[in-house]
């Protein structure tokens, strides 16, 4: 019971930061529901390279891991490695596959 | 007022992430969308980078981020390989390279997860804490579960897109499944209530390796031509994993981000669905299989068929003022799309007017077609979209379906019984002429069969894409 | 510019607040941004009745008010009557206008 | 615990608000939408209410809110006098009490602020607060201000709408309204900065005054035929205001209600414009009196209008085989809906077919003429939206059009120049026969003359609408 205590403490204390939770839920929702079929693809891509920010939690955690605390810095270098992989190319495939669509659009 | 530039770059992040997500969703704006969303993130990252502060303890005076050489160096690599590995992917290829992506991100907050419990595990061992916040911990065990699970999905989506891994039903599958959950579940309790304080760190890898498997085990059943809609779906698995790692470090870029990918990939997964008319269920436990097997029987010699030959076709085509051609998966699979615009343009020459109809979920991923044609160098202003198709369908002399099924399948509109029944098509019955190149009388992705065939207007040209086209452009030079 | 500098610190101070405000007003704009004329007047009614949720304000402002400060009182007094006013009666005509329409929907 | 029931119940506010808004703006969810934001909002009062605590010095202890025999009280009377108001008021008095609602919503932010400020001044001059708090001063100057604007401009649209204050044009306005805008920032600047420490009372009620003068000139000059969308303005500047007290109070659900009324009002302004075809800048300086000269001047003596008898008109309607109504603004003037329903039933008695053709912004509110004639009991049937009736126009024998003048201009479509020009309107040109009634050859809404007045096909039928349907129905019933 101690733990279901300590996580209502939990959403006291981010109570603001669940209020954004739930927005950006009806956001994201309202926002894609009406994609035509030929975005799905890039969308995804998109999205995708979005959620690349998780990137942030890496290099936060690489920045606070202590010198010669091996184990924490090879993992956060690897995460670091990982999520900008995910950022990077996720925005670069993103772009190529628009510039098909749009290649077209021009002529 | 560094930590207001933080603060502000963060809310600059959210802001483009929106309006990134929105402009995506217009054909338009699409492109300038996906800079925007980058733009926000790369203010994110550096804002982070250098901005940032943390305490080591309490009472601790803040510091800045360290090992700022590390980041650099992980930051670049990453950069150069990203970049180089888009750059290069095939066209078609693409929907795996994503996969890949999102397995990146999967396992980046996978590993966030793991450092960050190391991290409490030591402070508890140390004494420098005496009980492990639970709040964290659940966060964090949520974090790095859904991570491991969009990780060990991801790979296997990848894995099945490049062909390297096979379908495979596993017997009493569901069964597995349901049993590993609940060894998630149980393990979880345990360590969130702190139980076995002792054995708290086994039990939390134990998570971390039961959500692998079921990762696996989640994407290995479906059908390879599903998994554009399962890697939407574990896209925004990772999302939520993302907006963990958000509450982890109150970080309300992390939270928008994660979260707005999160419902608005659930939105994309459904509405891919529902182009494709099948439910979610359906794509998850793959009951079009099961289907396959009954309409088929039913069907079973359906009819007699005629063949067309070479000669013949290239006769027709050139003699005809309009030709469309219906691209499919088939012509993917071949990767005919070189040779079909050769094929065009050798009929334009011979003063045929050609265009081609473009279904929208012809092929195996939204856009497929177009993506395709456009390697070729197709001119846009020759595709037509199902609408405009069907409606000059009527003054077509010649319709040349090329590695496509389902979607001129008469059934969607005829049979309420069909498993695609309702599912708009290409109504290629009102051209005068329809020629259908395939390699055998073989149903496609919905498995199952197709009247047309069958009907007197229809001939059918078997072999491989690729070859019959490469014959046929020869064949007509010689017309 | 000792008030710039409050002000910075109001903002960080509520800076999950101010990303509350943002994906609100993009969930506004998104959630509204393709409604039929027809219902122009019961939306603006219904938005109307919505605001009226400064009435917490004013529930607040009564509540804390010292029980011999009567300015407080009063002005508080006047303030829950104002919002109620805003809420109940908003959500009622709204209520009202839409029935209208209802009634003939059904028929 | 009590306090997480109380976020919950915030949360529940904000979702409810957020969902309500979603239904309202779809016709079939619009009511239930209503009844969800309703329930939302009681929720959350009665969680302030009951469950809300506050300190009232930084160490002290929580305590839970008082005077709760007040609060009731205004809570009963606030709910008996915004009931009956709202259930008593007629139809076509809907956007006035909207407004006066809005304007009470204006009051309450005001009011809040000001006991706020003296809550704070109370504080300096005790000494139990050194400097006052300028982030807190900030949220409650603006709140107050907008506040203030919100309510004396509301009250302006409300009287100017029920009649009581006529439409004013104040000589350099324009210039009074910039001088009071630059009087409130510069008050605004010295009460923040803390600029005269003696004077901050003096100066944050000079705020409030100018601002009740602001609101005043701002809405005055304005049409009273454009306060729907004046209306829709002010109400999110009251939701600006409630956001402000979101701040004051960090609570998050007067936050997203007053934002998302803020946005969403300001989006629904800009809709409301571009239905009428208008920019929100020209209904705010009402330029549309300035076209109106000139329009009517080029156009005066158009051409030469026939008149037909009352008589004539029964006739042709009682021996036509469909007729549609079109009713305008000149109908709800005349509050002639009851009586235009009795001619449609003794029409019908009559074997005549009759239906309504109802614009979008017909009338003076977005609605206007479905919501009069429902108050009359006409059948939901019988009223065509825009498209429908143009459709069926082809095949109607006579038009009546009583009162309404612009939507059926065919200047909409005709004339670029026309400052209505791409407005779609009613295509009453297709019909046999059109029988305009209105009570002199002026201009309606937009001040233009109407060419459709001058065609071969229309006659005019002049007088009050009332008065030329009683005579109507009476002659019909003796035809
Ligand atoms: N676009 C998407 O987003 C998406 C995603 C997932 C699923 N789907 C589904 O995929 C289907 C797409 O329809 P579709 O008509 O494009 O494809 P399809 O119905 O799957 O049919 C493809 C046909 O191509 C033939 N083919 C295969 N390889 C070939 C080759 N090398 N040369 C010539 N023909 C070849 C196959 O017949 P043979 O074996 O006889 O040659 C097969 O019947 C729809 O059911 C859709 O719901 C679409
Ligand atoms: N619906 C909305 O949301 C909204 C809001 C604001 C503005 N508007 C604007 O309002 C206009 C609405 O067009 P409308 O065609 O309905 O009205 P209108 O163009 O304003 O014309 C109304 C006509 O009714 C006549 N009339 C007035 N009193 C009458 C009476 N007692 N009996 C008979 N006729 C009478 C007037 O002519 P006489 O003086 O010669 O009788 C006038 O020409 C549009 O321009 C629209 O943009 C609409």
């Amino acid at each position: 019971m101690d733990a279901i205590k300590e996580m209502v403490i939990m959403f006291l204390r981010h109570y603001d930061l669940v209020t954004v939770v739930i927005l950006s839920i009806f956001l994201g929702i309202e926002v894609i529901s009406r994609v035509p079929s030929v975005l799905h693809t890039p969308l995804m891509s998109g999205a995708n390279a979005i959620h690349g920010v998780v990137i942030i939690g890496a290099i936060i955690v690489m920045g606070k891991a202590a010198p010669d605390d091996y184990l924490s810095l090879v993992l956060g270098f690897l995460a670091v490695i990982l999520g900008t992989l995910n950022v990077v190319g996720g925005f670069v495939v993103t772009d190529r596959m628009l510039e098909m669509f749009g290649k077209k659009k021009k002529k | 007022m560094q930590s207001f530039i933080l603060h502000l770059s963060y809310l600059i992040g959210s802001v483009t992430f929106i309006l990134g997500l929105k402009m995506l969703s217009h054909p338009e704006t699409a492109r300038k969308g996906n800079l925007v969303a980058a733009f926000g993130m790369t203010v994110a990252i550096f804002a982070t980078i250098f901005l940032y502060k943390y305490q080591e303890t309490r009472y601790a005076e803040f510091k800045h981020l360290g090992n700022l050489g590390w980041i650099f160096g992980a930051l670049v690599l990453g950069t150069v390989v990203g970049t180089m590995a888009a750059k290069k992917v095939k066209m078609t290829a693409m929907p795996e390279m994503v996969s890949l992506f999102n397995g990146m991100g999967g396992a980046c907050a996978m590993l966030i997860s793991i450092v960050e419990y190391n991290h409490m595990a030591h402070e508890i061992a140390t004494g420098v804490m005496v009980t492990p916040d639970m709040g964290m911990m659940l966060v964090i065990v949520l974090g790095m579960m859904i991570g491991t699970v969009s990780f060990a999905g991801s790979i296997i989506a990848w894995g099945k897109l490049n062909g390297s891994i096979k379908d495979k039903t596993i017997p009493g599958g569901q069964m597995i499944n349901f049993v590993i959950l609940g060894g998630i579940l149980v393990l979880a309790i345990m360590v969130l209530g702190n139980m076995m304080p002792a054995m708290q760190t086994p039990m939390f890898y134990g998570i971390a390796i039961l959500a692998a498997m079921y990762g696996v085990l989640f994407v290995m059943p479906i059908g390879g031509a599903d998994m554009p809609v399962v890697i939407s779906l574990l896209n925004s698995f990772t999302g939520c994993a993302a907006a963990f790692g958000g509450f982890l470090y109150s970080n309300p870029v992390m939270l928008t981000g994660g979260i707005l990918v999160g419902s608005a990939g659930t939105i994309l997964t459904i509405l891919m669905c529902t182009a494709m008319n099948r439910s979610l269920k359906n794509v998850l436990i793959g009951s079009f299989g099961g289907q396959k097997a009954v309409a088929g029987e039913a069907k079973v010699g359906g009819g007699t068929y005629k063949e067309i030959s070479l000669n013949d076709t290239a006769v027709v085509m050139a003699y005809a003022q309009n030709v469309m051609i219906i691209p499919g998966y088939g012509l993917a699979v071949a990767q005919a799309q070189h040779i079909c615009h050769e094929l065009e343009k050798v009929l334009e020459e011979k003063g045929v007017n050609v265009v081609y109809g473009i279904h929208p979920v012809a092929g195996r991923m939204p856009g497929h077609m177009n993506v395709l044609l456009a390697e070729a160098d197709v001119p846009y202003e020759k595709l037509l979209e199902m609408e405009e198709a069907n409606e000059s369908m009527g003054s077509t002399n010649v319709v040349l379906i090329l590695g496509a099924n389902d979607v001129v399948n008469p059934a969607a509109k005829e049979d309420p019984a069909s498993p695609i029944y309702g599912m708009p098509i290409l109504e290629v019955e009102k051209a005068e002429h329809v020629i259908v190149n395939k390699r055998s009388m073989k149903p496609g992705y919905a498995g199952i069969e197709n009247d047309l065939f069958f009907k007197p207007k229809t001939s059918m040209l078997f072999g491989d894409a690729k070859a019959v086209l490469q014959k046929l452009v020869a064949e007509l030079k010689q017309v």
